[in-house]
Protein backbone atom coordinates (compact mmCIF):
# COMPACT_ATOMS: atom_id res chain seq x y z
CA UNK A 1 0.00 0.00 0.00
CA UNK A 2 2.98 2.32 -0.24
CA UNK A 3 2.34 4.30 -2.84
CA UNK A 4 -1.43 5.06 -2.04
CA UNK A 5 -0.89 7.89 0.34
CA UNK A 6 -1.76 5.75 3.78
CA UNK A 7 0.21 7.36 6.73
CA UNK A 8 2.96 5.57 8.80
CA UNK A 9 2.64 6.51 12.60
CA UNK A 10 6.31 5.70 13.60
CA UNK A 11 5.47 6.82 17.22
CA UNK A 12 2.57 4.86 17.75
CA UNK A 13 3.36 1.75 19.48
CA UNK A 14 3.70 -1.12 17.10
CA UNK A 15 1.01 0.33 14.88
CA UNK A 16 3.65 1.15 12.40
CA UNK A 17 2.41 0.64 9.02
CA UNK A 18 -1.27 1.34 9.56
CA UNK A 19 -2.60 1.14 5.77
CA UNK A 20 -1.44 -2.71 5.82
CA UNK A 21 -3.26 -3.59 9.14
CA UNK A 22 -6.95 -3.56 8.09
CA UNK A 23 -8.12 -6.73 10.48
CA UNK A 24 -11.19 -8.70 9.90
CA UNK A 25 -12.59 -9.55 13.55
CA UNK A 26 -15.36 -12.14 14.54
CA UNK A 27 -17.22 -11.18 17.59
CA UNK A 28 -19.26 -14.91 18.15
CA UNK A 29 -22.02 -14.69 20.84
CA UNK A 30 -22.97 -18.19 21.48
CA UNK A 31 -24.03 -18.16 25.16
CA UNK A 32 -28.15 -17.45 26.62
CA UNK A 33 -28.81 -14.25 26.49
CA UNK A 34 -30.00 -13.12 30.15
CA UNK A 35 -28.18 -15.12 32.52
CA UNK A 36 -24.75 -12.55 33.06
CA UNK A 37 -24.40 -9.17 31.29
CA UNK A 38 -21.85 -11.13 28.84
CA UNK A 39 -23.85 -10.55 25.52
CA UNK A 40 -24.62 -7.31 26.39
CA UNK A 41 -20.84 -6.61 26.98
CA UNK A 42 -20.22 -8.38 23.64
CA UNK A 43 -22.38 -6.02 21.53
CA UNK A 44 -20.61 -2.83 23.41
CA UNK A 45 -17.41 -4.50 22.38
CA UNK A 46 -18.45 -4.54 19.03
CA UNK A 47 -19.16 -0.96 18.89
CA UNK A 48 -16.09 -0.73 20.82
CA UNK A 49 -14.19 -1.91 17.87
CA UNK A 50 -15.58 -0.17 15.39
CA UNK A 51 -13.70 2.64 16.74
CA UNK A 52 -10.34 1.77 14.56
CA UNK A 53 -11.31 2.35 11.15
CA UNK A 54 -9.26 -0.23 10.16
CA UNK A 55 -11.04 -2.75 12.20
CA UNK A 56 -13.96 -4.72 9.80
CA UNK A 57 -16.44 -6.24 12.00
CA UNK A 58 -18.67 -8.87 11.93
CA UNK A 59 -21.42 -9.93 15.02
CA UNK A 60 -21.95 -13.57 14.83
CA UNK A 61 -24.86 -15.46 16.73
CA UNK A 62 -24.26 -19.14 16.99
CA UNK A 63 -25.82 -21.99 19.27
CA UNK A 64 -27.76 -20.41 21.73
CA UNK A 65 -26.51 -17.27 20.96
CA UNK A 66 -29.57 -16.94 18.57
CA UNK A 67 -31.72 -16.31 21.78
CA UNK A 68 -29.98 -13.22 22.12
CA UNK A 69 -30.70 -12.18 18.09
CA UNK A 70 -34.23 -13.35 18.52
CA UNK A 71 -35.15 -11.45 21.74
CA UNK A 72 -33.92 -8.17 20.93
CA UNK A 73 -37.54 -6.57 21.39
CA UNK A 74 -37.94 -8.18 24.61
CA UNK A 75 -37.97 -6.06 28.11
CA UNK A 76 -34.90 -7.80 29.13
CA UNK A 77 -33.06 -7.28 26.31
CA UNK A 78 -34.36 -3.25 26.24
CA UNK A 79 -32.79 -3.27 29.90
CA UNK A 80 -29.74 -4.16 28.59
CA UNK A 81 -28.97 -1.56 26.25
CA UNK A 82 -29.44 -4.59 23.06
CA UNK A 83 -31.19 -3.03 20.78
CA UNK A 84 -29.62 0.27 21.24
CA UNK A 85 -26.05 -1.54 20.61
CA UNK A 86 -27.68 -3.32 17.46
CA UNK A 87 -28.45 -0.14 15.78
CA UNK A 88 -25.00 1.46 16.51
CA UNK A 89 -23.74 -1.50 14.91
CA UNK A 90 -25.61 -0.99 12.04
CA UNK A 91 -25.03 2.64 11.41
CA UNK A 92 -21.36 1.70 11.84
CA UNK A 93 -22.21 -0.70 9.18
CA UNK A 94 -20.77 -3.79 10.79
CA UNK A 95 -22.63 -6.88 9.88
CA UNK A 96 -25.05 -9.03 12.59
CA UNK A 97 -25.49 -12.77 11.61
CA UNK A 98 -27.55 -15.62 13.18
CA UNK A 99 -27.09 -18.76 12.50
CA UNK A 100 -29.98 -20.93 10.32
CA UNK A 101 -29.83 -24.11 11.88
CA UNK A 102 -29.77 -22.52 15.63
CA UNK A 103 -32.91 -21.00 14.57
CA UNK A 104 -34.66 -23.88 13.14
CA UNK A 105 -33.66 -26.05 15.98
CA UNK A 106 -34.61 -23.91 18.17
CA UNK A 107 -37.73 -22.76 16.44
CA UNK A 108 -36.89 -18.83 16.66
CA UNK A 109 -36.95 -16.19 14.35
CA UNK A 110 -35.86 -12.68 13.71
CA UNK A 111 -37.87 -10.17 13.70
CA UNK A 112 -35.08 -7.06 13.54
CA UNK A 113 -33.95 -6.32 9.68
CA UNK A 114 -30.44 -5.54 11.11
CA UNK A 115 -29.71 -9.02 11.39
CA UNK A 116 -29.41 -11.00 8.70
CA UNK A 117 -29.34 -15.16 8.49
CA UNK A 118 -27.14 -17.22 7.34
CA UNK A 119 -26.14 -21.23 7.40
CA UNK A 120 -23.40 -22.45 9.75
CA UNK A 121 -21.12 -23.21 6.95
CA UNK A 122 -20.93 -20.04 5.52
CA UNK A 123 -20.45 -18.43 9.63
CA UNK A 124 -17.62 -21.02 10.13
CA UNK A 125 -16.02 -19.93 6.72
CA UNK A 126 -16.22 -15.95 8.15
CA UNK A 127 -14.93 -17.80 11.53
CA UNK A 128 -11.51 -19.40 10.18
CA UNK A 129 -11.17 -16.34 7.58
CA UNK A 130 -11.36 -13.62 10.46
CA UNK A 131 -7.71 -12.04 11.46
CA UNK A 132 -9.34 -11.78 15.48
CA UNK A 133 -12.05 -14.22 16.40
CA UNK A 134 -13.34 -13.02 20.07
CA UNK A 135 -15.78 -15.33 21.49
CA UNK A 136 -17.72 -14.26 24.35
CA UNK B 1 5.54 -10.47 17.32
CA UNK B 2 2.99 -8.91 19.28
CA UNK B 3 0.69 -10.75 21.47
CA UNK B 4 -2.64 -9.08 22.69
CA UNK B 5 -5.12 -11.31 25.20
CA UNK B 6 -8.91 -9.75 26.10
CA UNK B 7 -9.23 -11.38 29.76
CA UNK B 8 -12.69 -10.88 30.63
CA UNK B 9 -13.04 -13.32 34.15
CA UNK B 10 -12.52 -12.92 37.73
CA UNK B 11 -8.49 -14.43 39.39
CA UNK B 12 -11.35 -17.14 40.20
CA UNK B 13 -11.30 -18.83 36.42
CA UNK B 14 -7.76 -20.89 35.81
CA UNK B 15 -8.23 -17.91 32.52
CA UNK B 16 -5.72 -16.01 34.77
CA UNK B 17 -2.86 -18.51 35.20
CA UNK B 18 -3.15 -19.41 31.71
CA UNK B 19 -2.69 -15.80 30.29
CA UNK B 20 0.04 -14.76 33.17
CA UNK B 21 1.99 -18.15 31.70
CA UNK B 22 0.89 -17.26 28.06
CA UNK B 23 2.73 -13.60 28.74
CA UNK B 24 5.56 -14.96 30.45
CA UNK B 25 6.72 -17.60 27.83
CA UNK B 26 5.95 -14.69 25.19
CA UNK B 27 8.12 -11.86 26.96
CA UNK B 28 10.81 -14.59 27.85
CA UNK B 29 10.75 -15.48 24.16
CA UNK B 30 11.38 -11.97 23.01
CA UNK B 31 8.24 -10.58 21.50
CA UNK B 32 5.68 -8.08 22.89
CA UNK B 33 2.32 -8.23 25.19
CA UNK B 34 -0.38 -6.60 26.04
CA UNK B 35 -3.23 -7.14 28.20
CA UNK B 36 -6.82 -5.56 27.89
CA UNK B 37 -9.24 -6.58 31.18
CA UNK B 38 -12.85 -5.64 31.14
CA UNK B 39 -15.44 -7.18 33.03
CA UNK B 40 -14.73 -9.16 35.75
CA UNK B 41 -11.31 -9.65 34.46
CA UNK B 42 -10.38 -5.98 36.01
CA UNK B 43 -10.15 -7.43 39.42
CA UNK B 44 -6.93 -9.26 38.69
CA UNK B 45 -5.45 -6.14 38.68
CA UNK B 46 -6.68 -4.39 42.03
CA UNK B 47 -3.80 -3.70 43.80
CA UNK B 48 -5.56 -5.56 47.13
CA UNK B 49 -5.98 -8.75 45.00
CA UNK B 50 -3.19 -11.35 46.07
CA UNK B 51 -3.17 -12.71 42.62
CA UNK B 52 -2.22 -9.00 41.10
CA UNK B 53 1.29 -8.76 42.03
CA UNK B 54 1.67 -11.74 39.37
CA UNK B 55 0.49 -9.10 37.36
CA UNK B 56 2.44 -6.50 38.28
CA UNK B 57 5.63 -9.10 37.58
CA UNK B 58 4.54 -9.09 33.73
CA UNK B 59 4.66 -5.42 33.55
CA UNK B 60 8.13 -5.03 34.98
CA UNK B 61 9.01 -7.00 32.43
CA UNK B 62 7.86 -5.41 29.93
CA UNK B 63 4.27 -6.12 29.22
CA UNK B 64 1.23 -3.37 29.02
CA UNK B 65 -2.04 -3.90 30.92
CA UNK B 66 -5.05 -1.61 29.83
CA UNK B 67 -8.54 -1.77 31.79
CA UNK B 68 -12.06 -1.16 30.35
CA UNK B 69 -12.61 2.17 32.96
CA UNK B 70 -16.28 1.52 32.53
CA UNK B 71 -16.40 -1.98 34.35
CA UNK B 72 -14.03 -1.17 36.53
CA UNK B 73 -16.24 2.25 37.50
CA UNK B 74 -19.53 -0.43 37.65
CA UNK B 75 -17.57 -2.82 40.03
CA UNK B 76 -16.37 0.20 42.17
CA UNK B 77 -12.82 -0.02 41.40
CA UNK B 78 -11.36 3.13 40.73
CA UNK B 79 -7.99 3.73 38.97
CA UNK B 80 -6.39 4.67 42.37
CA UNK B 81 -7.43 0.72 43.74
CA UNK B 82 -5.33 -0.38 40.87
CA UNK B 83 -1.46 -1.55 40.25
CA UNK B 84 0.54 1.36 39.11
CA UNK B 85 0.94 1.14 35.30
CA UNK B 86 -2.11 -0.23 34.58
CA UNK B 87 -3.81 2.16 31.90
CA UNK B 88 -7.27 2.90 33.13
CA UNK B 89 -9.03 3.11 29.29
CA UNK B 90 -11.72 2.39 27.10
CA UNK B 91 -12.96 0.27 24.64
CA UNK B 92 -10.73 2.38 22.12
CA UNK B 93 -7.82 1.03 23.48
CA UNK B 94 -9.14 -2.63 22.80
CA UNK B 95 -9.79 -1.40 19.32
CA UNK B 96 -5.98 -0.43 18.71
CA UNK B 97 -4.88 -3.71 20.52
CA UNK B 98 -6.85 -5.43 18.17
CA UNK B 99 -5.42 -3.57 15.01
CA UNK B 100 -1.91 -3.98 16.31
CA UNK B 101 -1.71 -7.46 17.36
CA UNK B 102 0.32 -10.32 15.25
CA UNK B 103 -1.97 -12.49 17.54
CA UNK B 104 -5.12 -11.64 19.33
CA UNK B 105 -6.75 -14.17 22.10
CA UNK B 106 -9.42 -13.82 24.57
CA UNK B 107 -9.87 -15.90 27.00
CA UNK B 108 -13.41 -15.77 28.87
CA UNK B 109 -16.16 -17.54 30.30
CA UNK C 1 -40.27 -19.75 57.49
CA UNK C 2 -36.47 -18.92 57.60
CA UNK C 3 -34.76 -18.75 53.36
CA UNK C 4 -31.14 -18.88 53.01
CA UNK C 5 -29.80 -18.27 50.02
CA UNK C 6 -25.79 -19.21 49.55
CA UNK C 7 -24.47 -16.90 46.64
CA UNK C 8 -21.44 -17.49 44.85
CA UNK C 9 -21.24 -15.72 41.60
CA UNK C 10 -20.44 -12.00 40.93
CA UNK C 11 -22.90 -9.20 40.35
CA UNK C 12 -22.10 -10.00 36.68
CA UNK C 13 -24.42 -12.86 36.78
CA UNK C 14 -27.82 -12.74 36.74
CA UNK C 15 -28.25 -14.97 40.26
CA UNK C 16 -27.54 -11.55 42.06
CA UNK C 17 -31.11 -9.97 40.40
CA UNK C 18 -32.50 -13.34 41.14
CA UNK C 19 -31.43 -13.27 44.76
CA UNK C 20 -32.39 -9.41 45.46
CA UNK C 21 -36.26 -10.23 44.27
CA UNK C 22 -36.70 -13.86 46.00
CA UNK C 23 -35.37 -12.34 49.42
CA UNK C 24 -37.36 -9.48 48.83
CA UNK C 25 -40.47 -11.16 47.77
CA UNK C 26 -39.56 -13.28 51.49
CA UNK C 27 -39.20 -10.57 53.61
CA UNK C 28 -42.83 -9.34 51.92
CA UNK C 29 -44.43 -12.46 52.70
CA UNK C 30 -43.33 -12.08 56.65
CA UNK C 31 -40.39 -14.65 56.39
CA UNK C 32 -37.16 -14.61 57.57
CA UNK C 33 -34.17 -14.32 55.01
CA UNK C 34 -30.28 -15.01 55.35
CA UNK C 35 -27.85 -14.57 53.29
CA UNK C 36 -24.15 -15.85 52.79
CA UNK C 37 -21.64 -14.42 49.69
CA UNK C 38 -18.84 -16.75 49.09
CA UNK C 39 -16.14 -16.93 46.24
CA UNK C 40 -17.16 -14.08 44.08
CA UNK C 41 -20.48 -13.50 45.63
CA UNK C 42 -18.48 -11.48 48.39
CA UNK C 43 -18.52 -8.01 45.25
CA UNK C 44 -22.35 -8.16 45.53
CA UNK C 45 -21.79 -5.99 49.01
CA UNK C 46 -18.72 -4.13 48.62
CA UNK C 47 -19.49 -0.34 49.30
CA UNK C 48 -18.03 0.75 46.18
CA UNK C 49 -20.36 -1.60 43.54
CA UNK C 50 -22.97 0.10 42.45
CA UNK C 51 -24.97 -3.08 43.00
CA UNK C 52 -24.58 -3.11 46.79
CA UNK C 53 -27.00 -0.51 47.15
CA UNK C 54 -30.29 -3.01 46.58
CA UNK C 55 -27.94 -5.54 49.36
CA UNK C 56 -28.17 -3.35 51.59
CA UNK C 57 -31.75 -2.22 50.93
CA UNK C 58 -32.26 -5.86 51.29
CA UNK C 59 -30.86 -5.53 55.62
CA UNK C 60 -32.80 -2.72 55.65
CA UNK C 61 -36.00 -4.71 55.17
CA UNK C 62 -34.12 -7.32 57.91
CA UNK C 63 -32.38 -9.32 55.70
CA UNK C 64 -28.97 -10.81 57.24
CA UNK C 65 -26.51 -11.00 55.43
CA UNK C 66 -22.75 -12.76 56.25
CA UNK C 67 -19.86 -13.24 54.22
CA UNK C 68 -16.88 -15.85 54.14
CA UNK C 69 -13.86 -13.38 55.11
CA UNK C 70 -11.43 -16.10 54.24
CA UNK C 71 -12.26 -15.53 50.34
CA UNK C 72 -12.75 -11.96 50.42
CA UNK C 73 -9.22 -11.81 52.05
CA UNK C 74 -8.08 -13.21 48.87
CA UNK C 75 -9.89 -10.83 47.01
CA UNK C 76 -8.50 -8.25 48.95
CA UNK C 77 -12.59 -7.70 50.31
CA UNK C 78 -11.48 -6.16 53.86
CA UNK C 79 -14.53 -5.14 56.12
CA UNK C 80 -14.21 -2.01 55.88
CA UNK C 81 -14.97 -2.53 51.84
CA UNK C 82 -18.40 -4.03 52.55
CA UNK C 83 -21.52 -2.53 53.87
CA UNK C 84 -21.80 -1.89 57.10
CA UNK C 85 -24.02 -4.53 58.95
CA UNK C 86 -22.79 -7.50 56.61
CA UNK C 87 -21.38 -9.81 59.30
CA UNK C 88 -17.50 -10.65 58.14
CA UNK C 89 -17.72 -14.43 59.14
CA UNK C 90 -16.70 -17.89 57.87
CA UNK C 91 -18.22 -21.26 57.07
CA UNK C 92 -19.19 -21.65 60.93
CA UNK C 93 -21.86 -18.82 59.64
CA UNK C 94 -22.94 -20.82 56.60
CA UNK C 95 -23.00 -24.03 58.82
CA UNK C 96 -25.22 -22.79 61.35
CA UNK C 97 -27.29 -21.06 58.57
CA UNK C 98 -27.68 -24.42 56.59
CA UNK C 99 -28.95 -26.20 59.82
CA UNK C 100 -31.40 -23.29 60.82
CA UNK C 101 -32.93 -22.68 57.13
CA UNK C 102 -36.13 -24.01 56.97
CA UNK C 103 -35.40 -23.40 52.96
CA UNK C 104 -31.76 -23.53 51.20
CA UNK C 105 -30.76 -22.44 48.36
CA UNK C 106 -27.96 -22.47 46.39
CA UNK C 107 -27.19 -19.68 43.44
CA UNK C 108 -23.72 -20.66 41.84
CA UNK C 109 -22.05 -20.77 38.53
CA UNK D 1 -37.00 -35.97 70.29
CA UNK D 2 -38.45 -33.42 73.67
CA UNK D 3 -37.63 -36.13 76.56
CA UNK D 4 -33.69 -36.91 75.32
CA UNK D 5 -31.89 -34.55 76.26
CA UNK D 6 -31.21 -32.23 73.77
CA UNK D 7 -31.04 -28.44 74.45
CA UNK D 8 -33.41 -25.66 73.19
CA UNK D 9 -31.42 -22.65 72.43
CA UNK D 10 -34.48 -19.75 72.50
CA UNK D 11 -32.25 -16.83 72.36
CA UNK D 12 -30.18 -17.86 69.17
CA UNK D 13 -32.13 -16.76 66.33
CA UNK D 14 -34.92 -19.37 64.70
CA UNK D 15 -32.53 -22.24 65.83
CA UNK D 16 -34.82 -22.98 68.22
CA UNK D 17 -35.26 -26.86 68.74
CA UNK D 18 -31.80 -27.51 67.98
CA UNK D 19 -32.50 -31.35 68.73
CA UNK D 20 -35.10 -31.21 65.82
CA UNK D 21 -32.55 -29.90 63.30
CA UNK D 22 -30.64 -32.61 61.93
CA UNK D 23 -29.87 -31.87 58.75
CA UNK D 24 -28.80 -34.28 55.89
CA UNK D 25 -26.89 -31.97 53.52
CA UNK D 26 -25.82 -33.55 50.10
CA UNK D 27 -22.39 -31.42 48.42
CA UNK D 28 -22.37 -31.81 44.23
CA UNK D 29 -19.58 -31.35 42.38
CA UNK D 30 -20.46 -31.66 38.67
CA UNK D 31 -18.23 -29.50 36.97
CA UNK D 32 -14.90 -30.03 35.76
CA UNK D 33 -11.75 -30.01 38.34
CA UNK D 34 -9.31 -27.14 37.58
CA UNK D 35 -10.75 -24.62 35.31
CA UNK D 36 -11.83 -22.84 38.06
CA UNK D 37 -11.49 -22.89 42.07
CA UNK D 38 -14.79 -23.82 42.28
CA UNK D 39 -14.37 -27.46 43.12
CA UNK D 40 -11.59 -26.84 45.87
CA UNK D 41 -14.42 -24.64 47.27
CA UNK D 42 -17.12 -26.99 47.37
CA UNK D 43 -14.85 -29.17 49.51
CA UNK D 44 -13.76 -26.73 51.68
CA UNK D 45 -17.04 -25.84 52.13
CA UNK D 46 -18.26 -29.44 53.08
CA UNK D 47 -15.47 -29.16 55.59
CA UNK D 48 -16.78 -25.84 57.04
CA UNK D 49 -20.56 -27.82 57.18
CA UNK D 50 -19.20 -30.16 59.36
CA UNK D 51 -18.29 -27.61 62.20
CA UNK D 52 -22.27 -28.00 63.31
CA UNK D 53 -22.86 -31.34 64.38
CA UNK D 54 -26.21 -31.38 63.72
CA UNK D 55 -25.01 -31.46 59.69
CA UNK D 56 -24.73 -34.65 58.14
CA UNK D 57 -22.72 -33.89 54.57
CA UNK D 58 -22.38 -36.14 51.77
CA UNK D 59 -20.42 -35.10 49.07
CA UNK D 60 -21.66 -36.30 45.43
CA UNK D 61 -19.32 -36.14 42.18
CA UNK D 62 -21.25 -36.71 39.36
CA UNK D 63 -21.34 -36.40 35.68
CA UNK D 64 -17.55 -34.25 34.62
CA UNK D 65 -17.31 -33.78 38.64
CA UNK D 66 -15.91 -37.42 38.81
CA UNK D 67 -12.75 -36.40 37.06
CA UNK D 68 -11.89 -34.65 40.22
CA UNK D 69 -12.54 -37.35 42.28
CA UNK D 70 -10.24 -39.25 39.73
CA UNK D 71 -7.46 -37.13 40.14
CA UNK D 72 -6.78 -36.41 43.81
CA UNK D 73 -3.45 -37.24 43.68
CA UNK D 74 -2.13 -35.09 40.68
CA UNK D 75 -0.21 -32.52 41.16
CA UNK D 76 -2.78 -29.70 40.24
CA UNK D 77 -4.76 -31.03 42.93
CA UNK D 78 -2.11 -30.85 45.29
CA UNK D 79 -2.22 -27.62 44.63
CA UNK D 80 -5.80 -26.97 45.40
CA UNK D 81 -5.60 -28.89 48.83
CA UNK D 82 -8.25 -31.23 47.50
CA UNK D 83 -6.07 -34.13 49.23
CA UNK D 84 -6.32 -32.15 52.40
CA UNK D 85 -9.69 -31.32 52.32
CA UNK D 86 -10.72 -34.99 51.36
CA UNK D 87 -8.88 -36.23 54.05
CA UNK D 88 -10.16 -34.22 56.69
CA UNK D 89 -13.73 -35.06 55.24
CA UNK D 90 -12.71 -38.65 55.90
CA UNK D 91 -12.49 -37.91 59.39
CA UNK D 92 -14.89 -36.05 60.02
CA UNK D 93 -17.08 -39.15 58.57
CA UNK D 94 -18.40 -37.38 55.44
CA UNK D 95 -19.34 -39.68 53.00
CA UNK D 96 -17.58 -39.34 49.73
CA UNK D 97 -19.71 -41.06 46.63
CA UNK D 98 -18.47 -40.80 43.03
CA UNK D 99 -20.71 -41.61 40.19
CA UNK D 100 -20.27 -45.30 38.71
CA UNK D 101 -21.87 -44.47 35.44
CA UNK D 102 -20.14 -41.26 34.75
CA UNK D 103 -16.35 -42.93 35.70
CA UNK D 104 -17.14 -46.10 33.59
CA UNK D 105 -18.11 -43.50 30.63
CA UNK D 106 -15.50 -41.57 31.49
CA UNK D 107 -12.92 -44.67 31.29
CA UNK D 108 -11.95 -42.90 34.86
CA UNK D 109 -11.07 -44.59 37.95
CA UNK D 110 -10.91 -44.21 41.94
CA UNK D 111 -7.77 -44.44 43.19
CA UNK D 112 -8.22 -42.77 46.95
CA UNK D 113 -10.16 -45.48 49.54
CA UNK D 114 -11.86 -42.12 50.52
CA UNK D 115 -14.22 -42.38 47.89
CA UNK D 116 -16.73 -45.10 47.27
CA UNK D 117 -18.54 -45.47 44.76
CA UNK D 118 -21.90 -45.84 43.73
CA UNK D 119 -24.62 -46.02 40.68
CA UNK D 120 -26.29 -42.87 39.61
CA UNK D 121 -29.83 -43.84 40.57
CA UNK D 122 -28.76 -44.32 44.26
CA UNK D 123 -26.93 -40.92 43.90
CA UNK D 124 -30.33 -39.29 42.59
CA UNK D 125 -31.93 -40.68 45.45
CA UNK D 126 -29.59 -38.89 48.30
CA UNK D 127 -30.36 -35.89 46.49
CA UNK D 128 -33.45 -36.11 46.40
CA UNK D 129 -34.02 -37.39 50.35
CA UNK D 130 -31.41 -34.68 51.01
CA UNK D 131 -32.82 -31.46 53.55
CA UNK D 132 -30.40 -29.25 51.43
CA UNK D 133 -28.59 -29.50 48.13
CA UNK D 134 -25.73 -27.32 47.41
CA UNK D 135 -24.70 -27.71 43.85
CA UNK D 136 -21.34 -26.44 42.72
Amino acid sequence: MGDNGKFRIVDFGLRIERGDRMKNVAIIIRALPFNTIRNSEALRCAVGLTIEEENKIKVLFIDDGVFSAASLSCPAAQERDLPKHVETLKMMEVELIAEEEALVSRKLKISREEITIKPRQVINEMISSADVVIPF
Amino acid sequence: MKLCILLTTSPEDQNSIVVIKLVQAALEGGHTAGLFLMDDGVYNVVKKNKISIRFAGLMTKGASIALCGHTAEERGVGAEDCLSGVKYAGQYELACMVNEADRFLTFGG
